[in-house]
This record gives C-alpha cells, sequence and structure tokens, in this order.
C-alpha cells in the first residue's frame, strides 16, 4: 500500500487526478511514467493522495474511461488526465459535458477549449534508438515487433526503420505485429524466429508483449553467453528487464524512453500557475526533452556510437533531418537518402 | 525449408508444453466424470504460485527455484482445485457452474493478493528462469536434431514425456481402470466395491496439479511475471485440446502440440516468403480456423465419457 | 410445488448473501475494512442518480448475453462463444451506423437488426457443425471467439477507418444515446439499450416457454432421440438454438456499439462481457427473469467495485472473489437446499 | 434348518415412503428362492438392502447365523453375496474381461495382467457353462451375453450366494432357458440364489420356495411344490389376475401396412433387414416372434422412420411412406410404442403434460399460430391420466419420477390417443408386472376390435401366443414363417425362432 504522505498539506487549493487504461499505475510503461510524474508534482506541492490531492483511477476495462473520468469530476479535481489514447473518446465526450472542468489528455489530440493534448515524437526517440541499432548490428539484420498496427506504433516502426537506414543503408529491418500488447507468449515467439533467422537486435514497442522478447533474448543469452544479441526497450529505461541472471550483463541494447513524467509533471504545473493550455496540442519532442535514448545505454553501446546518436540527435532538433511517422512518409525518406 | 522447420517446431513445442500439461490434467478430471472447465483458473493459480514462490525464494534456492516453484504452484492449484471437487462431487453442484466459479475465483483472488503484498497490479519479473538446452546426443541427430531437440526447454520434453506416462496409467493400471470406469458407469463402479468419490477426488486433484504446472512453466518462461493477462484463454485451448484429443492423454498431447504449431506456424509465417503477402489477419486467426477444419474433416465426432457432468448419487437410477 | 419454488427462489438469495458475507471475511484478514469497502461498493453502484445510470447501462448488456448464455444451455448446447458474438455483433451494428444515413425510425432498428444478425451468423456456424459433424461446440465456439476478435480488428482497421484504430462515430440516427436520459442521470452513459433489452428477456420467455418452437427447442435440449422420434428435426433444432442465441449476444454488442460507445475501435483482448454472461445466466437459473436480477447485481457489482480503491482502499479484485463466490454457492445449491430443508423441518 | 442369509424385520425408508415394511427373508442353502411382488412392491430394494447399496432402517440382517452390518459392496463381496442388477451394471466401453476384473484387478508390477485375467474369465465361463468371449466389448455382445456377465462377476468374485435382479425380463426364450440351465449348474456347486422375477411361470419351473411381498409388507412365504400361479398372483396383486386376456375373433378388413422387399441395413453397415415382406390388416394384430437381433429393432424403425431403409416398399392404406421423416408417418396414421421408453418415448425432464403432446404439440388446439395452449395440453393430459390410470402425483410431475410401469402407460395412452391405423408396440411391457401387463394386453385388444391394425414385437411368447392373432417369425432380417397362435406350440415357434424351416405351407419369405 501507499506509504501515508505528509500530513500538514491538507487540502490545499489546487487537486489533479488521472485515469489510467487497463495497464494501471505499474505497467511499466507509460500509466506507470504518467502517476510517477503526478506523484512528483504532488509531493512537490504538499499535496495528499486522494481526494483533494492528487489521485489516480485505475479502469478495468474500456466500458470504465467515462465513468471514471466522471467519477473524478464528480470528486471536484481542478485537472484531470486521460492516459493514453483509448480515452480519447471518453475525454472528448465528457469534456463536452462538463465544460467548466479542465481535462487532459496524454498520446492522443482533443480538440476542446477545456482539454490539453500531449502527444509525444515517439518517431524522433525511435530514430535515435534506430541508429544505435544499425550501428551496433552485426548481422545486418534488425527486427521490429510491434504491439499492434495502430497510427501510434506506425509512427515507433517508421521513427526506427528511418534511424537504422540513416546509418547503415544495407542493413534491413524486419517488422512483425504480435496483434496485442498483452501476449508474451507471442512476443516471445517472434523472438524467437527473428533471433534464429540471424536477427540481432530487435526493437519492441508492445508493451507487455515485450516481455516475450526479453524472455527469450534472455534465455538465449544464457544458454549461450556469446551470442550477441539484443533488445531496444520502449517507453522507460528497460534495462532491468533484460538483466541476464547470475551475471551483471543486460540484453537491453537501449530504450527509448518516452518522459511522460515530464510532460504531466510539466501541465500540472503550468495548470496550477493558472496556465492552462486549453485547447491546445503541446508535442514533445527530442527538443523539449519528452523523448530520448535511456542513459543506461552507454552501458552496452561504445563511446563512438553514443557520439553518432547525438549528432543525429542535434540534426533532429535543428530541423535538418525530418523524422518520418508512417510509412508514406518513411518510403519518401529512404528515397531521399 | 529446414530452416524454417528449426525455427517453427521448437516454438510449437514450447507453446504446446503448458497445454499439455494443462490437457493432461484434463484428461484426468473429465474421464472420471468430473467436467472442468476451471483449467484455466487452476492455471491462474499455477501462474500465481510459480511467480510468487520464484520471485521469494530465488535467492535461497538458485537453480532450483524454478523446479521448486513448479512443485509448489502443483501443490497449491491441487489443493485450490479441492473446491471443484468438494462442489461438484460432494455438494452435487452443476459442475459447470462450479467450473466458472473456479476461474473467477482463481484470477480474482489472485489479483487480490498481487496487489495486497506487491501493493500493485503486476508482479516484478522472475530473475530465475528454466534455461534452454540442447538435449545431449540426440540434438546432434542431422536433420532431426536441430528441429526437435534443440533450443528446447526441459519441461516442455517433460509434457511429452508425461502424456506416455497418463496414457500408461489410463489404460495399463487397475487405477486407470477404475477410473475410466467411474466416468462411463459409476453405479456400476460402485457395486463393484470402488469408491466413485474418492477416485473422482483424486482425477480432480490431479487436473488441478497438472494445470497448476501448466500454468506455472508458463508464467516462467514466457510472461516472467504475473497480471491480469498472463494467463488469458491458455486454459480453454487446453480444455480444447482435451476435447479435440477425444479425452485419450496422446490424443490431447497431439491437439496441443498441433495448436502449438498453428500458432507458431502463424507468427513465423510473416517472416516465410510466399506468406509474407497475406494479410496478417489470416495468419492470425490461422490456428483457429484449423482446428475447426480439422474437427469438422478428419476428426469426427468425439465421445465423451457417459457419467460425464453427472454426479453420482448413491442409490439414484 | 410451491414450497419447492420457494426454495429455487430462497437459493440465490442465501447464495448472495454467503458469498457476501464471504468477501467481508476476505477483507477483514486482509485488513480491510468491510463495512467502508461495501459501503464505497454501494455508493459507486446506486449513491448517486450518476451512479445508477451507469449501473443500468452495464446491466443492459449483461442481461442479453446471459439470455444468450441460458438460451444455449436451455436447449442443452453450451455456448462459450458469446464473446465472439457481442464482437461481431458490436462491428455490424457500427457499420451499418456509420455507413448510412436514414431517418432514426428505420436507422436504429436495422443496425440493430444487423447486429443480431451478424451474431447468430457466428452461431450459426459452431450450430451447423454441430449439426452436420457432430462437432463440440464448446471447442468451435472458442474457436470463434479468437477469429471474432482478430476479424473484427482487421475490418475496423481496413474497413472502417484508414488503418486507424477505431471506427468514426455512428450517426445519431443509429444511436441509442438520449439527451433525456443523460440528464437525467448527470451525464451517465445511460442509453435506451435496457429497454431494449428488457424486451429481450421477454421474449426469450415467451419464445421458450410458450410457443411451439421453444417447446421444441427444449424437448431436443433434454433427449434428441425422443424429439426425433416425435418428429421433430434435431438438426435444425440445434442450429435454430445457436442461432437465436447468437443473435442474442450480437445484440448485446449493439448496446456497446450503439449505446455505451457509439463506435467500435481494434480490441487487445476481449471485453469479457461474453464471459461475465455465462455467471449472470447461471446465477439467473437460465431464466428470463432470474437473469435480469442477476445481471443487475453483477452490473452493480462492477460498477461500483470502482469506487473501492478511492473510497475505501480496497482492490476493485475483492468484488471478483465475492462474484466467484456467489458463483459457487449457487452451484452448491445443494447444500444450502439442504440446510433450508433441514430448518424447515424444525420449524414444523 | 440352516440359513445361510436371513433378512429379519427389514424396514427401509425414503423420506416419507415406506418402501420395506418389516420384511423377512430366510435363503436355504442350495436353494432358488423366488422374491415375487408387483412394481414398485420393493423388492429391488429389499436386495440392495442386502448388496449394501442401501442401509437399512430397521431389522436386521444375518449371514450364515452371524449377525453383519453390509455397510457397503465391499462388505457384500467379503460376506460372499453377489448381484446381478436389474439395470445391467456394465461399461459399455469395457470389455468383458475388463467388466469382471474391475475393483480387484490381477497385476503384475503394477500393471493389469490381462493375459491373466483373461484365462482366469475363460476358466469360470467354462467351468460353469457361461460362454462369453473375454476380448470382445460390452457394446458389441448380446444381451444375454451381457447378463453371463453378471453372473461372472460375482462368480469371479468368490460369490456363493447371488442374487438375480429380474434377469430373464431381457431375455429371449432360448436364453431364459439356458440361464434356468445356469441356475440350476450353480446350485449343484453349492450357490445359494434369490431370484426376482414376475413370470410366475419361471418360478414353477426352477423355484424351491417363493417369498411374496405387496407394497412394502411381507406376505409370506410358500413351498413352490405346495402353490400354483394363480394362488401367487392373487397374493401378489391382491386380487384376481386373469392370465389368458379374453377376446373376439377378429374381424379382418383391408390391408393396411404393406411391406415389400424391404432392405435396412443396420448401424454398422450389416444387412439386418433382408427382403423382407409383410403385411398387416385392419383389425388384427400380428406379432413378430424372433430371437433379439434379427432385425427386429431395425424394421420397426424403419416402419417409423427413424432410420433409412435401402430399398422396397413400406405402403401404408395404399400411400408409400419409406423413407418420409418420423413427422410425416406419424401423420399418415402410425403410432409407435417404442422399445426403449426411455430413450425414445419421453422427454425425461418434461411434465407428464408436456409429454402427452410428443407429436401433437404443434396441431390445434395444442397451439395456435405457433402458441402454446397449455390449458388444452393439460387438459388433455389429465385426461389420459384418468383413462389410462397413470399413477402420478399430477399432471406437472416430470416424467422421470414416475415409476416404469406408469411411464409405459403415459406413453400408450399418448399413442393410442391419436388414434392411428397402425399401432406398433414394441416390447410394451417389458419390465412390468401382472396387472399392468393385463391392462396392456387389453388397450392393444381394444385397437384391433376398433379396426386398427397393430403389429406387435415381443421376445416373450407368452404375450405373442395370447394376444396376436396371427405369428410373424422373424429371422436374420426374414419373416421365415406366418403361423396361427391357435395352431402352434411354444417348442415350435422356438425352433422357427432358431431357423429351422418348417414343413407345411405358410412359410412366405
Ligand atoms: N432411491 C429411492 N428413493 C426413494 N424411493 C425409492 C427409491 N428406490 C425405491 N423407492 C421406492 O421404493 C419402492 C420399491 O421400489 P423397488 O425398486 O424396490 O420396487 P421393485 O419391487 O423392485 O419393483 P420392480 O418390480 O418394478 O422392479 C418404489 O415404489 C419407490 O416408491
Ligand atoms: N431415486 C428415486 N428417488 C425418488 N423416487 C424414486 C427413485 N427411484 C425410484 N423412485 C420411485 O419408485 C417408484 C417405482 O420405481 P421403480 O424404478 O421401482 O419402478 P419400475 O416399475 O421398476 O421401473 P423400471 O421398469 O424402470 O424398473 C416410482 O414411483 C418412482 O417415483
Ligand atoms: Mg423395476
Ligand atoms: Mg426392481
Amino acid at each position: 500500500k501507499e506509504e501515508p504522505k505528509k500530513e500538514e498539506g491538507k487540502a490545499s487549493e489546487f487537486s489533479v487526478a488521472m485515469v489510467t487504461d487497463v495497464g494501471g499505475i505499474d505497467d511499466k510503461s507509460f500509466n506507470q511514467s504518467a502517476w510517477e510524474g503526478l506523484q512528483k508534482f504532488g509531493e512537490e506541492n504538499g499535496l495528499k493522495k486522494g481526494k483533494g490531492g492528487y489521485d489516480y483511477l485505475q479502469s478495468q476495462s474500456d466500458a470504465d474511461y467515462a465513468t471514471n473520468l466522471n467519477k473524478l469530476v464528480r470528486n471536484d479535481f481542478d485537472l484531470i488526465f486521460g492516459i493514453g489514447f483509448l480515452m480519447t473518446d471518453a475525454v472528448t465526450e465528457i469534456a463536452d459535458q462538463k465544460p467548466d472542468n479542465k481535462f487532459a489528455i496524454v498520446d492522443s489530440v482533443v480538440e476542446k477549449p477545456n482539454v490539453a493534448s500531449i502527444t509525444f515524437k515517439e518517431h524522433e526517440g525511435s530514430f535515435l534508438v534506430g541508429v544505435v541499432a544499425g550501428l551496433m548490428t552485426k548481422t545486418n539484420k534488425i527486427g521490429f515487433v510491434g504491439g499492434m498496427e495502430i497510427p501510434l506504433i506506425e509512427k515507433f516502426e517508421s521513427g526506427f526503420r528511418a534511424g537504422v537506414k540513416a546509418v547503415n543503408p544495407n542493413a534491413t529491418v524486419e517488422v512483425q505485429y504480435a496483434g496485442a500488447f498483452d501476449k508474451a507468449d507471442k512476443g516471445k515467439a517472434i523472438a524467437s524466429s527473428m533471433y534464429a533467422s540471424g536477427i540481432d537486435v530487435i526493437y519492441h514497442a508492445a508493451g507487455a508483449t515485450g516481455n516475450g522478447v526479453f524472455s527469450e533474448a534472455i534465455d538465449l543469452k544464457k544458454q549461450d553467453p556469446n551470442k550477441e544479441i539484443w533488445v531496444i526497450g520502449v517507453d522507460r529505461d528497460q534495462y532491468e528487464e533484460g538483466k541476464v541472471p547470475g551475471t551483471d550483463k543486460s540484453v537491453t541494447l537501449t530504450s527509448m524512453v518516452k518522459r511522460v513524467d515530464v510532460a504531466v509533471y510539466d501541465l500540472a504545473t503550468k495548470t496550477k500557475n493558472g496556465n492552462f493550455p486549453g485547447g491546445q496540442a503541446v508535442e514533445y519532442g527530442l527538443k523539449e526533452d519528452g523523448v530520448g535514448i535511456a542513459p543506461t545505454t552507454k552501458n552496452n553501446v561504445p563511446e563512438d556510437v553514443l557520439k553518432k546518436v547525438d549528432e543525429w540527435k542535434q540534426k533532429i532538433i535543428n530541423g535538418e533531418v525530418k523524422v518520418p511517422t508512417t510509412r508514406d512518409e518513411y518510403k519518401q525518406f529512404e528515397a531521399s537518402l | 525449408m529446414l530452416n524454417i522447420l528449426e525455427i517453427i517446431i521448437p516454438s510449437a513445442i514450447f507453446f504446446a508444453a503448458p497445454l499439455i500439461f494443462t490437457a493432461l490434467g484434463g484428461v484426468f478430471s473429465e474421464r472420471s466424470g468430473v467436467v472442468n472447465i476451471g483449467l484455466e483458473g487452476l492455471m491462474v493459480i499455477g501462474a500465481f504460485t510459480g511467480v510468487v514462490f520464484n520471485l521469494t525464494f530465488a535467492d535461497q534456492f538458485g537453480q532450483l527455484t524454478p523446479w521448486l516453484a513448479m512443485l509448489v504452484a502443483m501443490v497449491v492449484a491441487s489443493i485450490f482445485s479441492l473446491m471443484h471437487a468438494v462442489a461438484a462431487i460432494s455438494l452435487r453442484a452443476d459442475q459447470v457452474v462450479s467450473g466458472v466459479a473456479i476461474n473467477f475465483l482463481a484470477l480474482g483472488l489472485s489479483l487480490f493478493l498481487v496487489k495486497m503484498w506487491y501493493g500493485k497490479g503486476q508482479t516484478d519479473q522472475v530473475q530465475v528462469g528454466f534455461d534452454k538446452i540442447d538435449i545431449p546426443i540426440l540434438s546432434k541427430i542431422p536433420v532431426i536434431g536441430p528441429i526437435l531437440f534443440s533450443n528446447g526447454y526441459l519441461p516442455s520434453y517433460l509434457a511429452i514425456v508425461l502424456a506416455f506416462v497418463v496414457w500408461y496409467v489410463i489404460y495399463k493400471t487397475p487405477f486407470g481402470l477404475r477410473l475410466r470406469a467411474v466416468g462411463e458407469h459409476p453405479m456400476a463402479a460402485d457395486t463393484m466395491g470402488i469408491n466413485v468419490a474418492k477416485m473422482r477426488y483424486i482425477a480432480v486433484m490431479l487436473s488441478g496439479a497438472l494445470a497448476g504446472i501448466g500454468g506455472s512453466i508458463y508464467a516462467t518462461i514466457i510472461s516472467r511475471d504475473f497480471s491480469h493477462a498472463t494467463i488469458s484463454g491458455q486454459g480453454f485451448m487446453a480444455l480444447a485440446a482435451m476435447i479435440f484429443g477425444k479425452w485419450h492423454p496422446l490424443g490431447a498431447m497431439g491437439a496441443a502440440l498441433f495448436f502449438g504449431f498453428a500458432q507458431s506456424l502463424s507468427i513465423v509465417g510473416q517472416a516465410i516468403p510466399f506468406l509474407k503477402n497475406v494479410p496478417t489477419v489470416y495468419l492470425l486467426i490461422l490456428p483457429y480456423a484449423l482446428t475447426i477444419l480439422a474437427l469438422t474433416g478428419f476428426i469426427g465426432r468425439a465421445d465423451a465419457p457417459k457419467a460425464l457432468g453427472t454426479p453420482y448419487v448413491k442409490g439414484k437410477r | 410445488m410451491s414450497e419447492n419454488r420457494l426454495t429455487n427462489i430462497l437459493v440465490p438469495v442465501f447464495a448472495v448473501i454467503l458469498g457476501i458475507i464471504a468477501g467481508a471475511i476476505v477483507m477483514i484478514i486482509s485488513g480491510y475494512d468491510p463495512i467502508a469497502g461495501y459501503s464505497a461498493l454501494l455508493y459507486g453502484a446506486f449513491g448517486d442518480r450518476y451512479y445508477i445510470g451507469e449501473t443500468i447501462r452495464q446491466v443492459t448488456p449483461y442481461i442479453l448475453a446471459g439470455l444468450a448464455v441460458a438460451f444455449a444451455f436451455r436447449t442443452g448446447l453450451f455456448n462459450i462463444g458469446v464473446e465472439g458474438q457481442l464482437i461481431v455483433g458490436w462491428l455490424a451494428a457500427v457499420w451499418v451506423g456509420v455507413a448510412f444515413e436514414l431517418p432514426k425510425v428505420i436507422h436504429l432498428p436495422l443496425a440493430i437488426i444487423a447486429a443480431a444478425v451478424a451474431g447468430a451468423l457466428w452461431g450459426f456456424i459452431p450450430g451447423f457443425l454441430k449439426a452436420r459433424f457432430r462437432v463440440h461446440e464448446v471447442i468451435v465456439t472458442i474457436m470463434m471467439n479468437y477469429i471474432a476478435l482478430y476479424v473484427s480488428n482487421a475490418v475496423i482497421r481496413s474497413v472502417l477507418s484508414d488503418q486507424g484504430f477505431k471506427s468514426e462515430k455512428i450517426h445519431p440516427s443509429a444511436s441509442l444515446r438520449s439527451e433525456f436520459l443523460q440528464s437525467l442521470t448527470d451525464y451517465s452513459t445511460l442509453h435506451y439499450g435496457i429497454i431494449i433489452s428488457l424486451i429481450a428477456a421477454v421474449v426469450m420467455w415467451f419464445l421458450l416457454e410458450k410457443t411451439t418452437t421453444g417447446y421444441e427447442l427444449r424437448a431436443v435440449g433434454f433427449n434428441q432421440h425422443a424429439s426425433h422420434y416425435a418428429g421433430m428435426n434435431v438438426n435444425r433444432n440445434i442450429i435454430l438454438a445457436m442461432v437465436i442465441s447468437g443473435a442474442f449476444a450480437g445484440i448485446a454488442g449493439a448496446m456497446e456499439g450503439l449505446g455505451t460507445f457509439e463506435n467500435v475501435s481494434v480490441k487487445a483482448g476481449f471485453t469479457g462481457v461474453g464471459f461475465d454472461g455465462i455467471a449472470v445466466a447461471l446465477l439467473g437459473g437460465n431464466n428470463a427473469f432470474g437473469i435480469i436480477l442477476a445481471a443487475v447485481l453483477f452490473g452493480a457489482l462492477k460498477v461500483g467495485a470502482l469506487e473501492m480503491p478511492s473510497a475505501a482502499d480496497v482492490p476493485t479484485e475483492l468484488v471478483d472473489i465475492v462474484i466467484a463466490l456467489i458463483i459457487f454457492f449457487v452451484a452448491s445449491s445443494y447444500l444450502i437446499r439442504l440446510v433450508l430443508t433441514r430448518f424447515k423441518k424444525e420449524g414444523k | 434348518m440352516e440359513y445361510v442369509i436371513e433378512m429379519l424385520n427389514i424396514r427401509k425408508v425414503f423420506g416419507n415412503f415406506v418402501a420395506n415394511d418389516n420384511i423377512t427373508l430366510q435363503l436355504k442353502k442350495g436353494e432358488i428362492h423366488a422374491l415375487l411382488g408387483e412394481n414398485g412392491a420393493g423388492k429391488s430394494t429389499l436386495m440392495n438392502v442386502l448388496f449394501g447399496l442401501y442401509q437399512p432402517d430397521g431389522g436386521e440382517i444375518r449371514v450364515k447365523g452371524k449377525k453383519v452390518n453390509i455397510a457397503n459392496p465391499n462388505v457384500a463381496n467379503d460376506l460372499g453375496i453377489g448381484m446381478v442388477h436389474q439395470h445391467f451394471m456394465l461399461v459399455d466401453t469395457f470389455t468383458v474381461t475388463e467388466n469382471i476384473i474391475l475393483g480387484s484387478e490381477p497385476t503384475k508390477g503394477g500393471q493389469i495382467d490381462i493375459e491373466k485375467a483373461e484365462k482366469e474369465v475363460r476358466e469360470l465361463s467354462e467351468r460353469y457353462g457361461l460362454a462369453v468371449d473375454p476380448k470382445a466389448k460390452i457394446a458389441d455382445i448380446s444381451v444375454g451375453m451381457q447378463q453371463r456377465v453378471e453372473i461372472l462377476k460375482t462368480l469371479y468374485r468368490g460369490a456363493d450366494i447371488l442374487i438375480f435382479d429380474e434377469p430373464t425380463a431381457v431375455l429371449t426364450p432360448q436364453e431364459i432357458q439356458e440361464l434356468i440351465q445356469i441356475m440350476k449348474a450353480l446350485v449343484r456347486e453349492g450357490k445359494s440364489i434369490i431370484l426376482i422375477t414376475h413370470k410366475l411361470k419361471e418360478i414353477m419351473e426352477v423355484c424351491d420356495r417363493v417369498t411374496v411381498i405387496r407394497r412394502g409388507k411381507g406376505i409370506g412365504t410358500l413351498n413352490v411344490s405346495e402353490t400354483n400361479p394363480n394362488e401367487l398372483a392373487s397374493l401378489m396383486v391382491g386380487r384376481e389376475v386373469h392370465f389368458k386376456t379374453e377376446k373376439q375373433p377378429p374381424k379382418v378388413g383391408k390391408p393396411v401396412l404393406e411391406i415389400e422387399n424391404l432392405v435396412v441395413k443396420d448401424a454398422r453397415g450389416i444387412t439386418a433387414v433382408d427382403h423382407l415382406n409383410l403385411t398387416v390388416h385392419a383389425g388384427e394384430i400380428v406379432g413378430i416372434a424372433g430371437v433379439d437381433g434379427n432385425g427386429q429393432t431395425e424394421l420397426i424403425e424403419a416402419i417409423t422412420g427413424l432410420i433409412k431403409s435401402e430399398s422396397g416398399s413400406i405402403r401404408l392404406n395404399g400411400k408409400e411412406i419409406r423413407n418420409l421423416t418420423p413427422r410425416q408417418i406419424t401423420e399418415t396414421g402410425v403410432g409407435h410404442i417404442p422399445q426403449d421408453r426411455h430413450k425414445h418415448g419421453l422427454v425425461l425432464d418434461f411434465p407428464i403434460g408436456e409429454n402427452m403432446v410428443l407429436q401433437t404439440y404443434y396441431k390445434e388446439p395444442y397451439s395456435k399460430r405457433g402458441i402454446l395452449n397449455f390449458k388444452a395440453i393439460y387438459d388433455k393430459a389429465r385426461q389420459l391420466i384418468r383413462e389410462f390410470d397413470v399413477r402420478t402425483p399430477d399432471e406437472y410431475t416430470k416424467a422421470r419420477a414416475l415409476s416404469g410401469g406408469n411411464q409405459q402407460k403415459a406413453i400408450i395412452g399418448r399413442e393410442v390417443d391419436r388414434d392411428p391405423d397402425l399401432l406398433i408396440a414394441a416390447q410394451p411391457t417389458r419390465g412390468l408386472d401382472v396387472g399392468a401387463i393385463e391392462f396392456i394386453h387389453k388397450r392393444l385388444i381394444e385397437q384391433r376390435d376398433k379396426g386398427k391394425a397393430v403389429l406387435l414385437v415381443s421376445f416373450e411368447l407368452d404375450e405373442i401366443m395370447n394376444v396376436s392373432d396371427r405369428i410373424a417369425v422373424i429371422y436374420e432380417g426374414k419373416i421365415v414363417a406366418i403361423v396361427d397362435p391357435k395352431e402352434t406350440t411354444e417348442q415350435e415357434l422356438g425352433l422357427l425362432m432358431a431357423g429351422s424351416k418348417r414343413k407345411e405351407a405358410g412359410v412366405s419369405s
């Protein structure tokens, strides 16, 4: 259970809460990250967890989003986050119904005056890990495992492929979708077939399905410690997930981190200070430090590669390189190389 | 082509192993006349117990942990299945209803405990899993060695061996004969001095034990943690495998391997050149469509044990 | 006779009470406050007109899913495929809701019928395979669930959207939503679907108990040989039972598509409503009226549970435990009956 | 006097119902002792108490003078008591041997020693003249052989006291004779036997003593040599019983059922009915006599449309009905009292009332435009219950709760009430007591007298001889002889049924 927070910060004038999708605040992904941001905000402002402070509600099914958002409205939270693109409709609807309340949505855009939208340039972060993969691969065969084939994940895919191609035109990227974000068995089977076919780096954007990718890589590594195979994590720093038991090594090459916590913290602070960006869509990219590669990358990636990554990062930030977000854009990007 | 088989077959076997264990459990239970659609829930308990044990005791037991976790999961799931046994055998419950209750309870209880113990919706990742192995000697056989005996997990091979053991037990030993008698005609068994209730209790608990193993190896090898999504439908697939295999241990194993094969084909298929342009949805539904086709085409009707689903009440005609 | 009927009613009531008591014990053992927990639950289900609206909204598909399971059950078939039939029904309803623009009196019924037909078709396949090839309906319906999930996702992606993850919103003319109901319940997602599901319950009762078709279906469910002997077409009845069951499930999907969500999105997994329908049907004793009550109970538990973590710090999973125990006690009704008879005897 | 079994003042109560009310039965060593009573008199209950399936609520049991408590069948087995149940206790999917050894299997290294078991079974079967095939599946063997398996089960366990609960109800005359020989052989080996049967002739033939019970009460024990069937019947029923059913000479009319060259295959694809010819006229009862398994079942199922026939012709009142659906055939005017009342005759979980309209529910007045009219249905049910003396608490009671005899009466009521031109009755009195049999025979004759054609299939020669106006003997799927019951004997019929050709004319093929 939650450790009791400082009690003196009694019902202050500003309260904030979020609704997670079914993943919950410990999904090792954006829900967890968002909650970390909210916790940080709450603690720094002396709020307590619960009504009148900061809080979250977890949804048990798609049908719960609206109910949970509504519940938070009823509990008079000043700013209410819907976490995840799945919540788009529910946020749109409640924003209409409660025009006097302030809402925010992460990973999607809702065009309402009382909704602030937060999205990320996942393609930019993916591009960077793509650069890492392209430079680190020995076999010139790289894999991408997506959760579901939806536009959001397509952004990861396109950015990643662009990053690989940019630094290593000879490398091929094999793309597979598991069809779900919670099918570790499929993740494992896909990883197994990819590694068996000579792929040595797999980037997963597949939530819990990615657990299977990690488990396969770890098992292979345990069987043959000399095997050079890697996983690239997503959303958070997944270095720990890649730890090979009995060693201090990790199969995690790098991770594409998405700073939902930063964005959530940011927006909550703005709103508290009376600068609620209602009706706006704020996009967090490399420039805003909203996406990037994990600091643990240095454990497995040599200095010169990191340097290259930094160069590309600068190019993206100053607009020299426009990272593709769809497959069509990727085709153009590829042609332009 | 061989290369493709080297990819498909080991992954088929690893997909199939938890299903084989669980389906064999189902064979015991249903052969004794007790419907067990609670297999899903029993797998959940197995997965939960296996992961929690592994996380808690990995430091003490080291490499032995996953095996001990498997045994503990077996015991706990078997105790849990007692609920189904009491309801279905002693309390004459509708066995389907009781099985549904088991499924709900297993998931609710284990997630409740996870929240209580770990303060979150899922456990951490287990650190000590089963190792991938090449079976000595056998894996050196040309052609089939790499396909069948390399890159596998010991529990997977154990599952296949167990199917033969179960076959032996059910068809060659007095215990098996009595078990089948109880499932076909409990009153006849009763008049022959066989304790129907006792046989059924044993059978249901065996089903719990085996489903517990199935769940725990699934969680340890594949998901590595326990959450609401760890076991999602595998128990039902095992049930299907058991019916598909006509309540026969080797049939159930064959069906489970078939599911594993279809599943693995649907994944690896995306990488096979001539399947590459097939829309993914066709590959995704492949395992399920193939199963239906197989049932329709060449398996035909399966006869369930005659007394399946009916509580035995002494002296009732 | 009437004493028997009384027992039939008392059994689920006792099961519910025992389930709730057991849930309280679980809470006490694990260090939660059962009174706070249940108060939160109750408040979250009925404490406010908004919550009442949400509860009724949740009850709506439960009734239909329960009817679908029960209908098959009564005719001797176990339809685990309600989930898949619901998904295709949902898809079909939204498809019609998006693709056409018609007057409401035509559009709404058309969308619901489309859902019923889609569900019926999904039920037809296992029914047909059972009738024609004696293939066990349990396996086929399990497999059909997965096929429904993947196929509907593919359709949403490639037909109902441009590789997107959800369809457009349905036209208002196909919607079950109503300003009136929303204003009545302070913007809950309550919609007119509840009326449809209540009508469906009456239809099921009437069809099964009062018509010759229902007579045949029940006869086939109990004894195929005697039904064949009596001149009934056994195979036709097996198929019909699955088709009607599937139609109920399809309409349950329409409730989600035309009422609760007004669109359909790619699903990562099952909705669970179809599986909960099994429990609803069983608790409701597979009869229409019982199913309504059971659906209300389940709906209230599910919606009310959302209030428990925030108001009483109790994990929502507790409700799943309570539900499971209730089903368990219903299953073990023999025990309750035994106690009841003992009690009655002593009372005399 | 040495008694091997003494059941003294046994009382057994089910709920409020006293099934055994202080019944006493004493069995001497080496005797065959009959237990006689109407359906539901409590015979099976008493024997189940002795075999340990039920616990008595009063009285005591002594075995060889020693008071015992038979808590379960295992105890009974240990005391040397074996029981051949009224409803066979055999696992269909097992072999003969597996059924026999079940529960006391010989093993070798933890594995069933099936060879040893088969050898023992073979030895045992030779010793007592109980011919069985140890390797055959129960589902594939005849009822007679199944019964021999039941007997072997008890002998295998070393029983020397054997209980036979209505063993002859399901047997053909030949098989009954064989069984009688077997019982005599068993007694010669020093075994003692309790035999339950409704057939007084059998009692007279093989039994030494007989105990009669009526409605749960013991009426008394008699020496068979000092009594006669009439006395036994009236003791059992409590009134006079007529064995020969009175009937007028038939007024034979036009042909109703005409079968020509009918060929039917059984479930395994073997020809069961082989170019069979048969005609049944209005106003006559044709009885089909034959040993079980000579195509009777397939013949009836083909006529009633339950299975498809290969070729030939079946005409009803001149109209071809071969391979029509059961419903079309029923509507043409065929009524059918099926052989297996639980499987075909009734939906056991329906109330009696709904069972009464199983073929007519879709017609007025029972339904109109697809809506059932329960008032009409239950009115009809009440009428039939009254007319056919169906003993049931009410018309809402589930058919399952009725005794076999009453279930049968309900079926007959339903079929007769539809007023069919052809009534097919298959084993209509199997397992019923004399009172019920008398009632049913009267009803069949009543139909005939109303100008209907009746086709009766029965393994009971008595019944065939008594009720039929003409007897058609079926052998290997053909009608091998048509005889007049007044001009034949049981011996002759028995020979014909066994396939020996008749010298005189009248042989049709
Ligand atoms: N398990 C039971 N529960 C309740 N009542 C029973 C049970 N078994 C038998 N009875 C009652 O006991 C009576 C005697 O039944 P029993 O089977 O002993 O009759 P029977 O003499 O063997 O009849 P039959 O000649 O038809 O075999 C029945 O009429 C029935 O009312
Ligand atoms: N288990 C039981 N519970 C309640 N009543 C029973 C039970 N078994 C039998 N009976 C009652 O026993 C009575 C006679 O049953 P029984 O089976 O002895 O009849 P029967 O004429 O021998 O039937 P059958 O021809 O099937 O042997 C019926 O009235 C029935 O209600
Ligand atoms: Mg009887
Ligand atoms: Mg009897």
